[in-house]
């Protein structure tokens, strides 16, 4: 019963501060915050853009301006080998990073975040193996899922996207568990057992509302693992295939060129790095206003 | 017959293992009985299996060993209709406010619960302003959520969540406890007050003696997981038989304010 | 610690049973057929027969993945069909630039982590401390093949100081073998540097608020010396944990490294198969990284037992 | 030896604390007593520089004349441990659990003092003793966890002792534990200021355990000190209105074991709660609780002398008895 004593006026008074300076902080976000959400949203207006604009059609081949570099006239950041406009690419690019991100984030959050809610569950005397289960699968090197389909199926986006999932499913998992035991062991769900809720009741109405802004801010990081490990992939050969874009593809296609032409591998990279940040960033802001204190201490 | 009777029982949390001996065991061998409408204060320092104990007895915890019957029936071969039943007659109420409220609910959805899982109706606010004003609440709080409100404010609302759907038996544990001193003594009052109006059983634990013996009749002394003396208040607390009740009562007198009985 | 250590164990061999199976079951159920991908569509149904043989794909399931594990226990893997390689051999003998790599990422990424997020989380309020933050957002965005190349592109195409690519074997040329791999290590170890040194930030603003921390305040440590005294003690034996978790991530880095600076150790063999369409090598690569990296996890757990007191005494940690 | 004039803590904008004087002599033990957000865990930290970094604080906190509020960091470490120890409320959460009790013990030793390795150890021995734990040799290579409660708030206080300060400030030492074992340790903490001459600023919420320990009671309301003086004078007849309701809502323990008469007895109770922080009426903070309210009390009430050192702030006071 470590709960028995009050934890006296400190704390008592420590959350009046808190609750109290809860419009104060809201009126200051976080600078990463802003930064992030500008850097999502830039990152997912170019990719829906490119599906009414692109400078050129997807795939035309300036020939006669073939490797132009950054700011001739009419090819802001240049051409490739193939005389393909950096512009275009990237934002098709962008499409493509999006498309699997987006698919990938949102399977691998549904059923990681289930099955740590499942873990969190489970009798007590499951539960000590299943959260090392799922923390041996986070050991594991997801890359070797994707490199097994790959050899299997072949390289593409299903690939790319199957394997994110395959990696991610343990970490959602288990940033879940811990949480969902943490409000699993408040008066509140005793009380709902008490007026005969059942388990599954408890985990949606009780349990899921309660680490929801943790699930935000999983997503926003998941977001961006989801965006390098794409990159990554395509990147080795193993992800998207021609003639989609792809950043990571770009940049493997251009890997011969470092000398000749480095920045064609400059600016793929770059935006790589910008929406993995913008991601990063805004969960980041996200972690801060969502009250961390909150999800740690029990939600006192 | 009394309204709540435990005989010889034995209770573990779930683990891998058992040992053989009583080690592994939070509750042993308990037996307590508590008749209707009666006041019972169980005493103890924390891990002498107090809370585990009320748990038990209020059906949150489901004992291995012995018998707990409530209202002459067994509570282990309740189902159905006569589970909801026992449920609804038996009510708890948790030590520390904040935490037995959800944060992400409304006042008006937490204190509506109760009736919604065991008699399958939402009430409606004309209804939980009448249980409000039975704890001395204003309408006001039903749109709020928890953050909102005070310690004390939280928990009459926990009282009169508990008190939604009618209960016989009003567990309490520690009601007060994580509440300051002047807040403390409104609950204490209320709680005595509600349970003349209702005619409502209160077993109730804490670790506090001054408390306990202001508000039960009867009491009872636990120490590692065992029931160990038991009886009226004023003869337990007056004229202890074992040691340990001694040097409870002896530390209790020791940092307490002296008070007349009478002067309340 | 006994019921510790064999409970780590049996987490081990369970995860690696779950494990083999999931990459067994994923190159036999899902669609595609090996001998159509060795053979062709057009092959004669006569060869096609004898390839189903020789791989013994026509034996039931179970009977293959238990010849595989038996296979991967015994050293036996079988060869390679296009590359005509032992896969056991070559895997042995690719098995030192990877562990050059990963280890040495590690090696460089633990003290720099733990001085840089010790720094960050102490001066947390301050500008230098959010700027050490920031630094290691970046960091973790950064793709650790892009990390590759342009490092490749200062110090090998520009300046000319390192290698661009390429393995030199230790005993040929102990210099050039170091040489070789200063960019690939510092490639790889940028991002796991960067994850690190954002965990050891948390764990030590988290440490800081521990009211131990202001205890030792209280007998009359500075707020630094109480940092450095209980603080980083306390946040750096999770680390080690965090650590071998990421050691999975590592490698995963490791196979993207590998093509870049083209170097001859798994990662690099793994992705030729896997472009080779190659299975059987990719499966059993797949199986072997896996086991090497449960393995590490395994003995981290054993260790953390001994390093946190409350586990060495308790068999149940899961607070 | 303790002065504080005009001290005054602000977080996040709020003042939580505003002590117009309050001081302490040599060897006396002075109880801080309050309700939960009445600032008084502040106080105690602010006199040992422990305050969190978002409060800001001005006035004066003199130490045996020097003045601690102008001191740094560096300065204010040089004081405590070796001028001030402190307790605190849990003991199980300020043990570092990852390191040996007689490390934690010895720590304010090694921070101010080159003794030798031996002597540091042989003093952690007898300084086991002296909070009468059991067999210091083997106690001191334990860890926090191996030990109960009680044990550990007994190293808490050996830990907080060890660099011999002349003053001790107890913050609820005892709200963590058992009654038996809180009676213990209080019994422990007036040995130790007796044989040492050592003062104690002791704060808790319970002036049951205020009137056992000490000898002088600051009653303190919103951040002020509302009622001050020899602890039997207030609580025997307290006058401001709001030390009163605080006893009469005490439940506290019948007298001559009289069981009988207190069964079901209402206890008295103050109208509403504290208020959160920032949010006390002006003029007297208790007023908007206070059943004697009147017109005057919007004006913040002067300090009265009731002799013998009782002093209190309040314009209708409790008068007689």
């Amino acid at each position: 019963m470590p709960e028995t004593a009050p934890r006296g006026s400190a704390t008592n008074a420590a959350a009046e501060v808190r609750r109290d300076s809860r419009w104060r902080r809201l009126r200051r976000l976080p600078i990463t915050l802003y930064l992030g959400g500008l850097l999502v949203f830039l990152f997912v207006f170019v990719a829906l853009l490119s599906f009414v604009w692109t400078p050129y059609p997807p795939n035309h081949l300036n020939l006669r301006n073939r490797l132009a570099g950054p700011g001739t006239p009419g090819f802001l950041l240049g051409t490739d080998r193939a005389g393909r406009d950096v512009v275009t690419e990237l934002m098709l690019g962008a499409r493509n990073s999006l498309y699997v991100s987006v698919v990938s984030t949102v399977v691998a959050m549904v059923l990681g975040s289930a099955i740590g809610l499942a873990i969190a569950g489970s009798h007590r005397v499951a539960q000590g193996p299943l959260t090392r289960l799922v923390d041996a699968g986070l050991a594991l090197p997801g890359i070797l899922i994707a490199l097994v389909l790959a050899a299997k199926l072949g390289a593409g986006n299903t690939t790319a996207t199957l394997a994110i999932i395959a990696w991610q499913v343990p970490v959602a998992a288990r940033v879940t568990i811990g949480p969902a035991r943490q409000v699993l062991a408040l008066d509140f769900v005793e009380a709902a057992y008490g007026y005969g809720r059942r388990k599954p009741y408890v985990m949606v109405r009780h349990v899921l509302p309660n680490i929801s802004p943790l699930l935000i801010v999983l997503g926003s990081v998941m977001f961006a693992a989801a965006i390098l490990i794409e990159a990554a992939l395509a990147f080795l050969g193993v992800g998207v295939q021609p003639p989609t874009s792809s950043w990571g593809r770009f940049l493997n296609e251009t890997q011969s060129l470092l000398e000749a032409a480095p920045y064609l591998m400059f600016f793929p990279g770059l935006a790589i790095v910008l929406t993995a940040l913008g991601f990063n960033l805004l969960g980041d802001g996200l972690r801060t206003v969502l009250d961390p204190q909150q999800a740690r201490s029990g939600l006192a | 017959m009394a309204l709540v009777e435990v005989e010889n029982m034995w209770f573990h949390y779930p683990r891998a293992r058992l040992g053989a001996g009583v080690e592994g065991w939070t509750l042993q061998d308990i037996s307590v009985q508590v008749q209707a409408q009666s006041t019972l204060g169980i005493v103890g320092e924390s891990g002498s299996g107090k809370s585990t104990l009320i748990r038990v007895m209020c059906g949150l915890l489901r004992h291995q060993r012995g018998v707990v019957r409530f209202d002459g029936r067994d509570i282990a071969g309740l189902s159905g209709r006569d589970a909801v039943d026992r449920r609804q007659r038996n009510q708890m109420v948790f030590q520390n406010p904040r935490r037995s409220l959800d944060p992400r609910m409304t006042i008006r959805r937490s204190l509506s619960e109760p009736v919604r899982a065991l008699l399958d109706r939402s009430p409606d606010d004309t209804e939980m302003t009448g249980w409000l004003e039975r704890v001395g609440l204003g309408p006001d709080v039903l749109p709020r959520f928890p953050h909102q409100l005070s310690g004390g404010q939280l928990q009459r609302i926990g009282i009169a969540r508990s008190l939604s759907v009618n209960p016989t038996i009003l567990y309490a544990d520690e009601p007060v406890s994580a509440l300051d001193v002047s807040v403390q003594a409104q609950v204490l009052n209320l709680l005595m007050d509600l349970r003349e109006q209702l005619g409502l059983t209160l077993v109730m634990v804490s670790h506090d003696l001054g408390v306990v013996s202001r508000m039960c009749a009867e009491i009872v002394v636990m120490r590692h997981g065992a029931v160990i003396e038991s009886g009226p208040t004023e003869v337990v607390l007056g004229a202890p038989a074992t040691d340990y009740t001694r040097a409870l009562l002896h530390a209790a007198r020791a940092a307490s304010l002296e008070r007349e009985g009478a002067e309340g | 610690m006994i019921r510790h250590t064999l409970r780590s164990l049996a987490t081990l061999l369970f995860a690696a049973l779950i494990g083999s199976i999931v990459v067994f079951v994923l190159v036999h159920m899902l669609g595609g057929d090996v001998v159509t991908v060795l053979l062709g569509r057009e092959a004669a149904p006569k060869d096609v027969q004898f390839m189903r043989q020789k791989l013994g794909i026509d034996r039931p399931l179970v009977v293959q993945y238990l010849h595989w594990l038996r296979g991967v226990a015994t050293g036996d893997l079988g060869t390679s069909y296009g590359m005509g390689y032992d896969i056991f051999h070559e895997i042995v003998r690719r098995m030192g630039p990877t562990l050059i790599l990963t280890l040495g990422g590690l090696l460089i990424s633990i003290p720099l982590s733990l001085v840089l997020g010790t720094y960050s989380a102490i001066n947390a309020k301050k500008v230098r401390g959010g700027i050490v933050d920031v630094v290691a957002q970046v960091g973790i965005s950064i793709p650790a093949f892009w990390a590759g190349l342009l490092l490749v592109l200062v110090f090998g195409v520009r300046l000319g100081w390192l290698p661009t690519g390429g393995y030199v074997p230790f005993s040929d040329d102990p210099l050039g073998s170091i040489r070789s791999m200063i960019l690939p290590v510092m490639a790889l170890s940028l991002g796991v540097t960067a994850v690190f040194t954002r965990y050891v930030r948390t764990a030590m603003i988290d440490v800081m608020n521990e009211d131990f921390i202001r205890s030792a305040m209280a007998r009359g440590r500075t707020r630094r010396g109480a940092a450095l005294v209980h603080g980083v003690r306390n946040a750096s034996i999770p680390l080690v944990t965090v650590a071998a978790l990421q050691f999975g991530q590592l490698i995963a880095g490791a196979v993207v490294i590998e093509n870049v600076f083209v170097l001859p150790g798994i990662g690099r063999l793994i992705v030729t198969a896997t472009l080779g369409r190659e299975v059987i090598v990719v499966q059993s690569l797949a199986l072997v990284i896996m086991l090497i990296v449960l393995v590490l996890n395994f003995l981290v757990d054993i260790a953390y037992g001994f390093l946190d007191p409350r586990i060495r005494d308790k068999e149940a940690a899961n607070a | 030896m303790l002065e504080l004039d005009d001290l005054r803590v602000h977080i996040g904008g709020h003042e939580i604390v505003h002590i117009e004087h309050l001081s302490l002599e040599p060897g006396s033990r002075l109880g801080l007593v309050g309700e939960s957000g009445s600032g008084k865990t502040m106080t105690a930290k602010a006199v040992a520089g422990l305050l969190p970094d978002e409060a800001r604080v001005s006035g004066s906190v003199r130490f045996n004349g020097r003045e601690l509020l102008a001191m740094n960091d560096r300065q204010m470490s040089e004081v405590r441990g070796r001028k001030i120890g402190f307790v605190f409320q849990d003991p199980a959460r300020s043990l570092n659990p990852m390191m040996r009790v007689g490390r934690q013990v010895s720590e304010a030793i090694r921070v101010h003092s080159e003794l030798p390795r031996a002597a540091v150890a042989r003093k952690v021995v007898a300084l086991l003793e002296q909070v009468q734990l059991p067999d210091p040799p083997t106690l001191m290579r334990r860890y926090p966890h191996q030990l109960s409660g009680g044990q550990q708030q007994r190293v808490m206080i050996a830990a907080a002792i060890a660099a011999d300060p002349e003053f001790l400030i107890a913050d609820e030492p005892t709200t963590a534990l058992d009654v038996t074992v809180q009676e213990e340790i209080l019994r422990l903490l007036i040995s130790l200021s007796e044989q040492r001459g050592m003062g104690v600023l002791f704060v808790s919420h319970d002036l049951g355990v205020i009137r056992f320990v000490c000898d002088r009671v600051a009653v303190i309301y919103g951040g002020a000190v509302v009622e001050t003086g020899r602890t039997e004078d207030v609580i025997a007849a307290p006058r401001h209105r709001y030390t009163a309701a605080l006893l009469a809502a005490n439940p506290g323990m019948p007298r001559d074991d009289n069981f009988r008469a207190f069964i079901g007895q209402r206890l008295h109770t103050i109208p509403g709660s504290v208020p959160p922080v920032g949010t006390f009426p002006s003029g007297c903070r208790f007023r908007n609780r206070c059943v004697a309210a009147s017109e005057a009390c919007t004006a913040m009430p002067g300090v009265l002398d009731a002799g013998d050192g009782h002093r209190y702030s309040c314009w209708n006071p409790v008068e007689g008895l």
